[in-house]
């Protein structure tokens, strides 16, 4: 399959009350066609602003570097009319706060034919058949009466649906989607994970998927892309990684969550926390919580370096990283 | 939206604060020092007269008697008779009102007109020049006495520039406009400067929100975020510190309406209270006090339509 | 008061995100130009060079110059001692008219929020009933009853302004005690009193703290409008409404003697805003 | 002993020089006003928005000459007091008739003075209870009997409360009592002056036109009055009303503040008149001795001199008045007729006041408390002058604003400690200000409690005293007695600012206030 989306370099500032500052440093990957990548790490990591990067969907000051590349076509620096041409028809975006991403004072039926209005030529009547056929799709019970009523009307995972509903108006190519499930219980999260997974397979819709929760891109995703500081330390396909995280940070994490086949055993955390947008340090950004830290890591940053075919980590140790973590068990 | 048993609550509702204010001014006027009689008749009239003018307008009786007279004739629509210019209250009221009501209008028209615009670009052009030069324009404006304003745009506009008449009311309907217009922004001045301050942060909050976000996310034109989905969440705050401050437009007018010679409703009620003219005053104060309900109940409802989650 | 329109603002408290630009310079500004008020409100005759009453035939109408850097006034007192005397009164009329209207809206606000049921539909059609009774009118009828003068100006404005107050804290409260750490309280066995005016009212005062910022800046006006219709501060008592009133019929003869406190209460109202919107952004309120 | 007064009326005529520039007819002259009037019925009025236009509405039988001091034919052409000066015979006009075209006859006279003369249904009854009896014995004839001669009678008839009212037409008028009907009328008056009402917008604008049957001719034989039309425009605050009249949508503006007449003299489009007039200002100092229980230091003598030394007249004058004013030389103002007086009363001496103080016993000092009227600009500035200046000798003056009915309650019950006053006269004779200073059974001399015997005894006999040069020599005793001990500190005299356009002709108002336009005219 051709690849769909190609980033490198990516750098993005935002204005702080310190001034422009990079909230996400450097970053490189790519996605191919129906192809499905998780982007994960701790709050403060960059991996939102990495994914509203994409789209510029940023505050009014911000700056983006780098290339990023839909289908052979350059974005950064893309007029912003052009820009929005394209999103919603060929990027979609959802977010995580269904409650406040819906407009509360107008109808749901309206905010999907709106996108319907700008991306299709469908007349008054298609248009809101059409909204029907969504909510139907996303699994909205009644989709004709519900039409008319208002976002505070529907329940946490109605609303989620029907958001869901109104991203895919214009059948996108890529669905970006920022900790679509963190604001839900655990039972309607995984409703909404199987319903993006068939959504994903009857529209041939590739997918990013932005989430602190590791089980969330196990579960959903192909490939995943760890991120730490506003850099990617470690890239690869989700059974690679989770078998042998390269990184300690990845490390790290896989240790903090309960594995469900494996007896009893002791979770451990990861001391300390990420450092602000100010204070990155020349090293790597990790090494002051990274139990196998060398001198060298302090000083010089450790390039994201290819360990097996479609496989990275940013670290000096990435090689021996398994043998060192048995010795340390 | 606006379910029929919410507008009929809110009717009703008005009643009791009607019944509120005509008591309490009833009160109040009983209150005032200094007998009507002798208000009216001045320095050189003699005792005799001022005891025959005192038992003429009744003031004798006991006051439970006085008020269920007044009462009963205020139902009857008889607001009495004014003790100044000895004509009908019905009818002088009904003769000042036009004046201050299109005054009122004119300038919450205005206000609104000043305020969203200018609150929209002091809130896209946050902390740049832009916001900080209307937001100090404002300020200036809201410490301004409303006489001093008046008395510059006179001054300037109407004496300087002759592109106005120096104040006055005029005859028809449309010089009644043309008339209006300096007094009118003279009185939304400071109304704009509040629904201004309270705008431009509601634009702030609803651009930074999730489902303006969203709305940029599907690629809407900026005009259709900008007002379908952010100007639309913003002003339902706006609109609730409009009505809030209806009663504080007619208390400006009163002072507008000197500087400006409108012969209009707040002036007279001034004139009434020191000609102690209690039966103009009376009604004059239940006819406005319905007026300005009417008007903070269709505040309620713009904002009820505005905002779904009100009239359930 | 300004019989001016004298707008009022309430803010509302809706729950916000914490805003990128944190302005805590609004705050400081603010409470640079109250110190500023406060030392001329204290200590005037410090920084007057004259004696605001005395007279001087001589000197009547004069213009700006070296000896009255702010002119003289029609009955040739020098306008620049007026303008700082002003100080003392004002920042009365801004303390003294909004300080009782505070703390009773606040209370009434706490137990009618807190209670809800009947107790709040009476003080809804109250609320109703005082605002949309012409303000000004009230003030007036009050004034004329109890005579002008400014302890009778507290009381006309006292008895009409503790609503704003009740009305925001009233709206607050709903919100707060619904929240769990009020029925925390109740699990503990607080009483009712204890959990509204301890626990909850402090997390509740926020937007009225921040409305009384702009009430004191609005009772300046209203003492000016008063000052117009010559029931404000009595003579020769020296108070920025009743200056500008009297400055008026030399608008275009002598404009200085209305065009300095004109400014001073353009700078004290000024300070006032400031100092509200510092404090909603300290208190995340939206003003 | 029959006295013609036509030979007088020829005289006085005579000194009417007027201008001699052609008159120009034509055009409607606007006209300024501070406040609007209230109710336009001669008998019950008491306000002067109401009493200073009347005079263009409704004539008298005698009208007062231009001066405003003398008399002139009205309604009547002719009248003669008999030998014994109890009966008036005056001689109607003929062919005089109502704006509405009805003749004018001594039947509607005799309605109009009867109705004024009675308590119940005129306000001004106290100045005519001289009339015994009114006869109409033919319709241009009327008698007036009187109960003793009256020496004011005929200033009496010239004012605006003896108007000539249309007695048929308003008997007719739909109404349950009288004063409905004088109600209902007065929406609609039917007058016997050179204007009727044409309009009314209260507050607003009142429209006058010409009376096409009004007998009185101009300078050019032709009936006046000169104008098509005056239209009144109420306007109370100063400065617009003075703007509106320099952009020139005003012909004339009234009530000029004395701060802004320097400017408007030196204006070159406008005329800055000041017409003479009876207005005096003074301070009443209540005598009595005790005042809500306490002791009223006012009540000394002593002191009331002391506060009359110590009041620099032209000090107030010039920051007040900015010099339009003068000091009053007599309690009545120099326009009133039969004043005397050629100093201004209580010269500046403070050191003087001082001494009177201390020989009094008040060194420690005393304090007095001032009523003044909220919001005016003359009375905040006198008070504040008047605080200053007794404060030198030692008396704290209190000011208290108050508003006008709470004042006029205290001032008519005799409880108000002292307070400023504004008087104007209503009759072109002394006789109505002497009653109210100092005839203590009318108002206990402006309430304050003064009582002089012997000022009463002689205000008695002059009420009585027909030959002018004996009642000259009355009022001059009068004034003097009053002048030397009154219960007032007497401020100053100002004249009527009225501004009016250049191309305003002939307006005139009289001392007593009235505006006048039957004679006004605007040059192209």
């Amino acid at each position: 399959m051709s690849t769909l989306l190609s980033v490198s370099g990516l750098t993005t500032r935002l204005l702080t009350p310190a001034g422009l500052l990079a909230a996400v440093e450097d970053v490189d990957f790519t996605l191919d066609e129906r192809d499905s990548l998780g982007l994960v790490g701790e709050s403060g990591s960059g991996k939102s602003v990495t994914m509203r990067s994409l789209l510029r969907l940023l505050p009014q000051r911000a700056e983006v570097e780098g290339s990023v590349r839909w289908r052979g076509r350059e974005l950064v620096g893309l007029p912003e009319n052009a820009l929005r041409a394209l999103r919603g028809r060929e990027i979609a975006m959802i977010f995580q706060e269904p409650m406040s991403a819906l407009n509360p004072v107008l109808r749901i039926g309206l905010q999907i034919e709106e996108s319907l209005k700008v991306h299709t030529d469908l007349d008054r009547a298609g248009r809101r058949a059409r909204a029907v056929e969504l909510l139907a799709l996303t699994g909205i019970p009644t989709p004709e009466r519900r039409l008319d009523d208002f976002p505070h009307q529907f329940s946490g995972g109605m609303r989620q649906r029907a958001m869901i509903a109104i991203a895919l108006a214009a059948s996108p190519a890529l669905l970006l989607a920022d900790e679509p499930t963190t604001a839900l219980d655990v039972t309607i999260q995984d409703q909404i994970l199987h319903l993006l997974a068939r959504l994903r397979r009857e529209m041939g819709m590739a997918m990013i998927l932005v989430t602190h929760d590791l089980a969330v891109v196990a579960e959903s995703c192909e490939r995943v892309a760890v991120m730490y500081a506003g850099r990617i330390v470690e890239r690869g396909t989700v059974r690679q990684v989770f078998a042998a995280p390269r990184h300690p940070y990845t490390l790290g994490l896989l240790r903090s969550v309960p594995d469900g086949d494996r007896p009893r055993q002791k979770l451990r955390s990861i001391e300390g926390t990420p450092p602000g947008l100010g204070n990155r340090t020349r090293g790597c950004a990790f090494q002051p919580r990274c139990g196998f830290a060398t001198a060298q890591c302090a000083t010089d940053r450790p390039p994201l370096a290819d360990i097996a075919p479609g496989h990275a980590a940013a670290c000096w140790q990435a090689g021996r990283l398994t043998d060192l973590s048995r010795e340390a068990a | 939206m606006l379910s029929i048993g919410y507008v009929l609550k809110r009717l009703l509702q008005i009643i009791p604060t009607l019944v509120f204010i005509v008591v309490v001014t009833f009160l109040i006027v009983r209150l005032l020092p200094g007998d009507p009689a002798s208000a009216i008749l001045g320095d050189k009239a003699t005792d005799a007269e001022v005891a025959r003018l005192h038992a003429e307008m009744g003031l004798d009786r006991p006051l439970i008697v006085q008020f269920g007279n007044f009462a009963l004739r205020v139902v009857q629509g008889d607001l009495g008779t004014s003790t100044a210019v000895k004509l009908p209250v019905g009818r002088i009221v009904l003769d000042r009102l036009p004046a201050t009501l299109l005054l009122t209008v004119m300038a919450a028209f205005l206000a609104l007109l000043l305020a969203v615009p200018l609150a929209f670009v002091a809130a896209l052009r946050q902390g740049r020049l832009g916001d900080t030069v209307i937001q100090g324009c404002f300020q200036v404006g809201l410490s301004m006495p409303v006489f001093y304003v008046g008395l510059i745009l006179l001054t300037v506009f109407a004496a300087g520039l002759r592109w106005f008449p120096v104040g006055g009311y005029g005859d028809t309907y449309l010089l009644h406009l043309y008339h209006l217009f300096l007094p009118a922004l003279t009185l939304a001045l400071s109304l704009a400067a509040v629904l201004m301050r309270n705008l431009r942060t509601a634009i702030l909050d609803a651009l930074t929100a999730d489902y303006a976000d969203f709305a940029r996310a599907k690629g809407l034109p900026t005009r259709v975020v900008l007002f379908r989905h952010v100007l639309r969440n913003a002003l339902i705050s706006t609109v609730t510190l409009f009505g809030l401050n209806i009663g504080t437009l007619l208390g400006g007018a009163v002072i507008t309406e000197t500087v400006f010679a409108i012969p209009g409703a707040g002036r007279l009620m001034i004139d009434s209270i020191y000609a102690r003219d209690y039966p103009t005053i009376q009604g004059l104060t239940l006819v406005l006090a319905v007026l300005v309900s009417v008007a903070f109940l269709l505040t309620d409802l713009v904002q009820a339509s505005l905002d779904p989650r009100v009239a359930q | 008061m300004s019989a001016g329109a004298l707008p009022f603002e309430p803010a509302k408290a809706t729950p916000t995100r914490r805003r990128k630009l944190a302005l805590p310079g609004a705050l400081i500004a603010g409470l640079l130009i109250l110190a500023f008020s406060l030392t001329l409100a204290f200590f005037p005759s410090l920084f007057a060079p004259f004696d605001p009453l005395k007279f001087d035939y001589k000197a009547i109408l004069k213009p700006p110059s070296l000896a009255h850097p702010f002119g003289t006034d029609n009955f040739g007192r020098d306008m620049l001692s007026r303008t700082i005397h002003a100080y003392t009164l004002d920042m009365q009329i801004a303390f003294f008219a909004t300080i009782v209207p505070m703390l009773a809206g606040t209370a009434i606000g706490t137990i009618v929020g807190y209670y809800g049921g009947l107790l709040e539909t009476l003080f809804g059609r109250l609320v109703d009933g005082v605002i949309t009774f012409p303000f000004i009118v009230l003030v007036i009828a009050i004034v004329a009853v109890l005579g002008p003068g400014l302890a009778n100006m507290y009381v006309a404005i006292g008895l009409v302004g503790w609503v704003f107050y009740a009305r925001l804290v009233a709206g607050e409260m709903k919100v707060q005690k619904r929240l769990d750490y009020a029925d925390a309280g109740r699990v503990m066995g607080y009483g009712d009193m204890r959990i509204a005016f301890r626990h909850l009212l402090p997390n509740a005062v926020s937007p009225a703290l921040v409305y009384w910022m702009t009430d004191m800046a609005l009772c300046i006006l209203l003492g000016t409008s008063l000052g117009y219709l010559g029931l404000g501060a009595q003579p020769p008592a020296a108070e920025w409404g009743v200056l500008i009133a009297g400055g008026k019929n030399f608008f275009t003869t002598a404009w200085w003697i209305s065009i300095f406190p004109g400014i001073a209460i353009v700078l004290t109202g000024l300070g006032f805003s400031l100092l509200g919107n510092g404090l909603a952004e300290l208190m995340k309120v939206k003003r | 002993m029959r006295y013609r007064w036509s030979a007088l009326i020829a005289l006085v005529a005579a000194m009417h020089v007027g201008t001699a520039a052609a008159v120009e007819r034509g055009g409607v002259m606007t006209f300024g006003r501070y406040a609007d009037s209230l109710f336009l019925d001669p008998a019950s009025t008491e306000v002067n928005v109401d009493i200073w236009i009347l005079s263009n509405l409704y004539d008298t039988l005698i009208l007062p000459s231009d001066d405003g001091k003398g008399l002139q034919p009205g309604l009547a052409t002719s009248w003669s007091f008999s030998g014994d000066n109890k009966t008036l015979t005056l001689k109607l006009r003929d062919g005089i008739k109502f704006s509405d075209g009805s003749p004018i006859t001594s039947a509607d006279a005799k309605w109009s003075l009867d109705r004024t003369r009675n308590p119940d249904t005129g306000a001004w009854a106290s100045l005519y209870e001289s009339i015994d009896s009114i006869a109409a014995p033919d319709p241009s004839t009327v008698v007036i009997n009187l109960k003793h001669p009256d020496p004011a009678l005929l200033p009496v008839l010239t004012a605006f409360a003896s108007a000539v009212m249309p007695s048929k037409l308003i008997e007719a008028t739909a109404g349950a009592t009288l004063a409905d009907k004088v109600k209902a009328f007065a929406e609609h008056p039917v007058g016997s002056g050179p204007f009727k009402l044409q309009s009314w917008k209260h507050d607003a604008e009142m429209k006058l036109v010409p009376n096409p049957y009004y007998w009185r001719m101009g300078e050019d034989g032709k009936p006046l009055p000169y104008l098509d039309g005056v239209t009144f425009e109420v306007i109370p605050d100063d400065a617009t009303r003075i703007l509106r009249l320099k952009s020139g949508e005003l012909d004339a503006s009234e009530f000029i503040p004395y701060a802004r007449v320097e400017e408007l003299k030196n204006d070159s489009s406008l005329n800055m008149e000041l017409f003479p007039s009876t207005r005096i200002e003074y301070v009443a100092l209540n005598v009595r001795p005790e005042l809500d229980g306490k002791p009223n230091p006012l009540a000394n003598p002593k002191l009331r001199e002391a506060l009359n030394y110590a009041t620099d007249k032209d000090a107030i004058v010039g920051i007040v008045t900015h010099g339009v004013g003068t000091p009053m030389t007599s309690f009545m103002s120099t326009a009133t007729p039969l004043h005397v007086g050629d100093k201004p009363l209580y010269p500046v001496d403070v050191d003087k006041a001082k001494q009177i103080m201390h020989e009094a016993g008040l060194d420690k000092g005393v304090k007095v408390t001032l009523m003044t009227l909220a919001g005016n600009e003359d009375e905040v500035g006198i008070a504040t002058a008047l605080q200053q200046m007794w404060k030198e000798i030692g008396v704290d003056l209190e000011i208290q604003q108050i508003d006008n009915a709470t004042r006029t309650a205290a001032y008519r019950a005799g409880t108000f400690p002292s307070r400023l006053s504004l008087w104007t006269d209503d009759i072109a004779d002394p006789s109505e200000i002497t009653s109210w200073a100092l005839y203590y059974p009318a108002v206990q001399s402006f309430h304050t409690g003064w009582k002089n015997d012997k000022a009463v005894e002689i205000f008695q006999a002059s009420q009585k005293e027909m030959d002018p040069a004996k009642r000259q020599e009355e009022y001059k005793q009068l004034q003097e007695i009053f002048n030397s001990e009154g219960p007032t500190v007497p401020l100053y005299e100002t004249p009527y600012p009225v501004a009016l356009a250049k191309r305003v002709q002939g307006f005139n108002q009289l001392p007593l206030g009235n505006n006048l336009f039957a004679q006004a005219w605007l040059k192209k």
